[in-house]
């Protein structure tokens, strides 16, 4: 067995069941790999971990990140994206009469994590006249200053969010995934070093293959397994929140849609990321002198590993 | 500087302390039953063996330590902080307890200062009492550049910058040389005299007590108490020629006898 | 004619005594009530601001959990303040005794203090063999700075004569420091200790949110944080009160060996004798 | 025969004024010559740890973004250790002038000071009515514990025989505030204002990290985990190091302000006469 | 306590100050020129106007001040630290300078344990220093805890607990009433003759220096400097039968003389 260690980019959670599920069932040992997955968390450094070479699959949020690494110098590439679409949202009090996107433009007040302001919000300024920066304030993940200001939106993950601020405040929030505005960025990568990519690609085609095919079973079979595991790492995670995130995952095609619906989970295409890095360049997020071609690779994916799997199992 | 309504009369107590006892908090008793009178007008000085309780004594009278048990009764009239406030004591404390961060000037200038008085109304008064300790050289000096003696006499000056009605003074002149010592004594006759300071006085020199008193009361120690008692009959202003008569060489005797006798009377050494 | 007052009755020690337990405790009292009052009066919702009873019962729900994490975060504090203080005390001494030390090395004491913990964090994970480690190493940063302000004004705050008179009786730099510099420096020393065990339990925290392990063997500051994003903002509460007792008992620690020290030769801790 | 050794030549100024700037400077080639060799000779890549040449070069490539930060981040440090030394001077006095008050107060002061920021950083903003005043009060809360700690142990240091001197002379408790008390405290003060400076500083930085402005008008903590975010390492380096010396700056400022304050009375800042 | 190898013969020098001059960072000319030599054996006092400079003389000597023209020889060899460190010098400074921190035992122990002296082993020796000051009952008190007198005591203990060869003492006898300090005077010329200790004195007492000294040397003050010298021939075992011996009285007389004098030659009170 080869020892692989894969750092995820947050608490353990149903947006990374296919990985907990791979573990749990065996199918990574089936591919010959032992996998430790290192959860992430509010402020962990999982990623400063793959740059420096500790740890072996890093699960990149956004092609940005990509994107920044080449710029930079950053040997490092995107070798699969388990979502194509950034479960990323802006959510905003259903009574306000914020209706369409660019309605959010009204509002006096935006709550965003920095990473999203210096990336999403630049996008949504270029591509939607009305945002500004002194709607931005911080969001600390902590939901209560958004219910508190019904004049305000808020950042959030499609599947954590929205469940929770309808659990508390009792009022669905209207919900704006950032993806059908646009801001089409693959997500949920897996990112390697290019020295694993080049000496071991075999290795690195193993760890996708069997992510992939954990995903499907996550989706489609039994998944007690890989609740349990996450349940471990992560204590505060309930059957209910699991059973809303993998719900909305397949309501808004997260994980399986264009591509991948054809070509497997993880599926990316060079046309798809030239999409969202023209967009990026042209909100000036991204230097255009970015050879978007080096932050990934397509030569592990798109194979259509796991569709009989999907089959099988009545997906 | 500031006029106090009505001094009572010459000879009539000023403040009395019946029976105080002092305790202090580790268990040492300073004073056991003391019964001091001061009056209107003389020059006490209190003697006896270190450690018998003059300063004790001293600073209860002053109002910064408070007795264990007895009183202290002022028939004066006004209270504690009334009487401070009218510029009634002055205090010479047996360390020079100068501010370090202040200059000599402003040390003197202090007492001056907390009754409401701006530097330059009393500039005069404080560079007298400077001179008269021999320090106006020395003004904008700091308390550490300053020799022992030249500490102590900052701190006289500060007690006398005043003109307080009642001077406590406790061992001011320890610190001086002979000379600036009688120089001092007789300032403080003559300042005396014209003023009609009320003087309690500690020292450890017979001569000095005899010279400057109209009445000496000797202490014994642990439990500190009073001794003997001495009335110096001699017109308060005196000078050098004074040392010379009878009366005084008799009384430094009697004096110097009873403090033997307080010493003797317990282990002291 | 008017007697002065007459002298004060013998103390009363055990309202002495009970004085600083009671005036915070009739303080608190306060606090609740008006938190309750207000959380009352506007209605305001749990989830921004839950009322103390609500706090209470989840503090005693959550206890299990928040327990756990709270000796997680208590360890790290203890380990912090002792190396912190032990490390602080050190480079003071160095840096009085030798004046080149000193001028050498104070400016990257002040570079350490003003180095954002979470800017870092991320190359001390690289170069700190495990988490835990990585955590110490970022409580310890945060708690150094005062104690070694402290300590290095309390060793030069050293009365003049007295070092005269250890030099006069040929005192090496040891004996100096053993007998003369370090009690001298005590209420100096003390007070960064005040400081510096606070500082260390918001250090830890700190630490944790940035260095942090997360998941089950994490401190009170990953149960804070979670309970945030989680939105549980009652256990958030229960974790916050459950920090800042924990905070005041350590200062309240930190006080009482103060005073024991200090009682009977320091003003600031000695009762005037009046 | 031994002569003692001759009396020392007058002292020489320049060599005495300098050494407090070489010794630390040489200190910093000797740093920047390691960092330098390191990086060098383990390659270490420069998105891991960038070369000290490569760090200077993103400061002067980058000073116009960088420089503007740095304006806001000191505005705040320098309003937060303000606010700070009032208030922190303000309560000091107040709870050593009535016991009652010191009881009451100093628990909920340790409980400031206990309280992550990233935790209550969200309640800060719900109820400060603009980003900016979240950040000052954010910053405020992280600086004023250790000066008033400082503080408080500095005003019940007082030599009791002064407080004797002033009682006797009838001051008032303003007075004797004013007088003796500030002054006597001054040593402690200062040292609470060289740790709060720095404090400060790294509190403007944490409190934009938590509660802080971003985009145009954000400050050098914004900058850098913007940094970070972006891979952009060089940066976050030049941002570091210029947050540290700034730092170093401030911490010089402080202390030659308490040099000044001190220098003709206080043990720690004469010169012994020898 | 330490052995000193080969003690300077009687009547050589064992210090000599020559042409020393202080200046004070802050312009204070505290000593001009002072030629100075104590000799082996001798009683020196020092007699001068407060602020002559007596205190600094006496720290030069001790090496706790650097003379800023001038030097300081010391004939019997050895450096300045070993010297020291060979039990050599005892001081009382002119402050009680005691550890606040420390009990009245562990004051006077510290320059034993600076030797590097076990407590236990050196319990009697602090124990007889104390009981020669008479404050055997207050071993275990604290400074704060003691009257001015009784601190200048526990000062004076600890400097005679190492029996030093030389012993600088820095009006160590001011803050005592006049029996403590006959007694004392009694106890240090009988210990001198036991010890064979050379003392170098300051005093402002003309009387008691002429009690004790062989040697008495009057300074002037601002700038410091030496005025006028007197011997005192006499045995060095005195009782109180030599105050009435026509010789005190003359050299008190002539003493005294001398002080007014370099009183008179500068502008001081
Ligand atoms: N703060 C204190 N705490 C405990 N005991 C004290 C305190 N102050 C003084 N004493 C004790 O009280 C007694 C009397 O002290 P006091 O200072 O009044 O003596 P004194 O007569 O002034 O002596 P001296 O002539 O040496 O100054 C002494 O035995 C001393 O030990
Ligand atoms: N640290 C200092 N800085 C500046 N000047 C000083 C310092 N110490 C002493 N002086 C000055 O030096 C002169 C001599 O001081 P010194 O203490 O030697 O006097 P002294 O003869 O001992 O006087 P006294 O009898 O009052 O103790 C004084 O004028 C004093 O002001
Ligand atoms: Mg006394
Ligand atoms: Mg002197």
């Amino acid at each position: 067995l080869d020892e692989v260690s894969f750092g995820t980019n947050w608490l353990a959670q149903a947006e990374h069941g296919g990985f907990y599920q791979a573990v749990a069932d065996g199918t990574y040992e089936k591919y010959g790999l032992k996998v430790t997955i290192r959860q992430g968390g509010p402020q962990a450094a999982n990623r400063s971990l793959l740059i420096a070479g500790q740890i072996d699959f890093y699960m990149g949020g956004n092609m940005l990140e990509s994107f920044d690494a080449v710029k930079n110098g950053v040997p490092t590439v995107t070798v699969s994206a388990i979502f194509q679409k950034d479960p990323q949202i802006i959510m905003a009090h259903p009574d306000q009469g914020i209706d369409a996107f660019a309605d959010l433009a009204k509002l006096p007040t935006i709550f965003l994590g920095k990473d999203l302001f210096i990336t999403g919000f630049q996008w949504m300024k270029q591509a939607y006249p009305g945002f500004k920066d002194e709607q931005y304030k911080p969001y600390t993940f902590n939901p209560a200053p958004f219910i508190a200001d019904p004049q305000s939106a808020q950042q959030g993950y499609l599947t954590s969010e929205p469940f929770e601020v309808e659990r508390q405040a009792g009022w669905k929030p209207k919900i704006f995934l950032l993806a059908d505005q646009g801001f089409d960025t693959y997500s949920t990568t897996i990112e390697a070093q290019q020295k694993l990519v080049d000496e071991k690609p075999d290795l690195v085609q193993r760890f996708v293959d069997a992510s992939a095919i954990g995903w499907y079973n996550y989706l489609y079979g039994d998944n007690k397994a890989a609740n349990a595991l996450i349940k471990t790492d992560n204590p505060e995670m309930t059957d209910e929140q699991i059973a809303f995130s993998i719900a909305k995952m397949k309501e808004y095609g997260i994980v399986e849609s264009a591509e991948a619906l054809t070509g497997g989970i993880g599926c990316m295409t060079d046309a798809h990321h030239k999409s969202f890095y023209d967009k990026m360049v042209a909100a000036a997020v991204v230097d255009a002198s970015v050879d978007v071609t080096k932050a990934y690779t397509l030569k592990f994916v798109c194979k259509g590993v796991g569709l009989d799997v999907k089959k099988a199992l009545g997906g | 500087m500031s006029a106090v309504p009505s001094p009572a009369p010459p000879g009539a107590p000023v403040v009395r302390l019946e029976g105080v006892t002092k305790t202090f908090s580790n268990g040492t008793l300073a004073l056991a039953g003391l019964d001091l009178a001061v009056r209107q007008g003389e020059f006490l000085s209190l003697l006896g063996p270190s450690g018998c309780g003059k300063s004790t004594a001293l600073r209860i009278m002053a109002g910064l330590t408070q007795p264990s048990a007895g009183r202290i009764v002022w028939p004066g009239g006004a209270d504690d902080g009334a009487r401070r406030r009218a510029g009634g004591i002055g205090f010479v404390f047996q360390e020079p307890t100068l501010m370090p961060w202040a200059s000599v000037f402003d040390n003197v200038f202090l007492p001056l200062r907390l009754e409401g008085n701006r530097r330059g109304a009393v500039k005069t008064d404080v560079e007298e009492a400077l001179a008269l300790v021999g320090l106006s050289a020395f003004a904008g000096h700091y308390p550490r550049e300053l020799s022992g003696g030249m500490k102590m006499r900052v701190s006289i000056a500060r007690a006398l910058v005043t003109r307080p009605r009642i001077l406590l003074m406790d061992e001011p002149f320890a610190a001086l040389d002979e000379i600036t010592r009688f120089k001092l004594n007789n300032d403080i006759l003559r300042l005396r005299d014209q003023l009609g300071w009320t003087v309690v006085f500690v020292t450890h020199s017979v001569y000095e007590s005899v010279y400057l008193s109209s009445r000496i009361v000797v202490m014994a120690a642990r439990p500190g108490r009073v001794v003997s008692e001495f009335a110096v009959d001699a017109p308060p202003l005196r000078d050098e020629a004074f040392r010379t008569t009878e009366l005084y060489g008799r009384t430094c005797l009697d004096v110097s006898a009873a403090l033997h006798a307080a010493m003797g009377a317990n282990d002291h050494l | 004619m008017t007697d002065a007052p007459p002298p004060a009755a013998p103390p009363r020690p055990l309202r002495e005594r009970l004085l600083p337990v009671l005036v915070p405790l009739a303080i608190l009292v306060a606090v609740l009530l008006v938190w309750d009052w207000y959380v009352r009066a506007y209605d305001v919702k749990p989830y921004i601001l839950p009322g103390p009873w609500l706090v209470a019962q989840t503090l005693v729900k959550d206890w299990g959990t928040l327990s756990g994490a709270l000796l997680v975060t208590l360890e790290i504090t203890f380990s912090a303040l002792f190396l912190a203080v032990a490390g602080a005390s050190l480079l003071a001494v160095l840096m009085t005794e030798s004046r080149i030390a000193g001028l050498a090395l104070f400016p990257y004491a002040v570079i350490l203090q003003v180095t954002p913990i979470v800017a870092i964090a991320p190359l001390i994970l690289i170069y700190v063999p495990n988490t835990q480690a990585a955590v110490l190493t970022c409580a310890f940063i945060v708690t150094f700075f005062p104690i070694l302000s402290n300590m290095t004004a309390g060793l030069k705050s050293v009365d003049h004569n007295l070092l005269d008179l250890f030099h006069l009786y040929g005192a090496s730099r040891l004996q100096t420091l053993l007998f003369l510099k370090i009690p001298a420096a005590q209420p100096y020393f003390f007070t960064g200790l005040r400081i510096g065990g606070g500082l260390a339990l918001i250090a830890a925290v700190v630490a944790e949110f940035s260095a942090g392990s997360a998941g089950a063997g994490s401190g009170l500051a990953f149960r804070i944080l979670e309970s945030q994003y989680r939105l549980n903002i009652p256990r958030l509460f229960a974790g916050l009160i459950l920090l800042s007792s924990t905070g005041v008992l350590v200062f309240w620690l930190t006080s009482l060996v103060s005073h024991l020290a200090l009682r009977r030769w320091h003003e600031s801790a000695l009762k005037r004798e009046i």
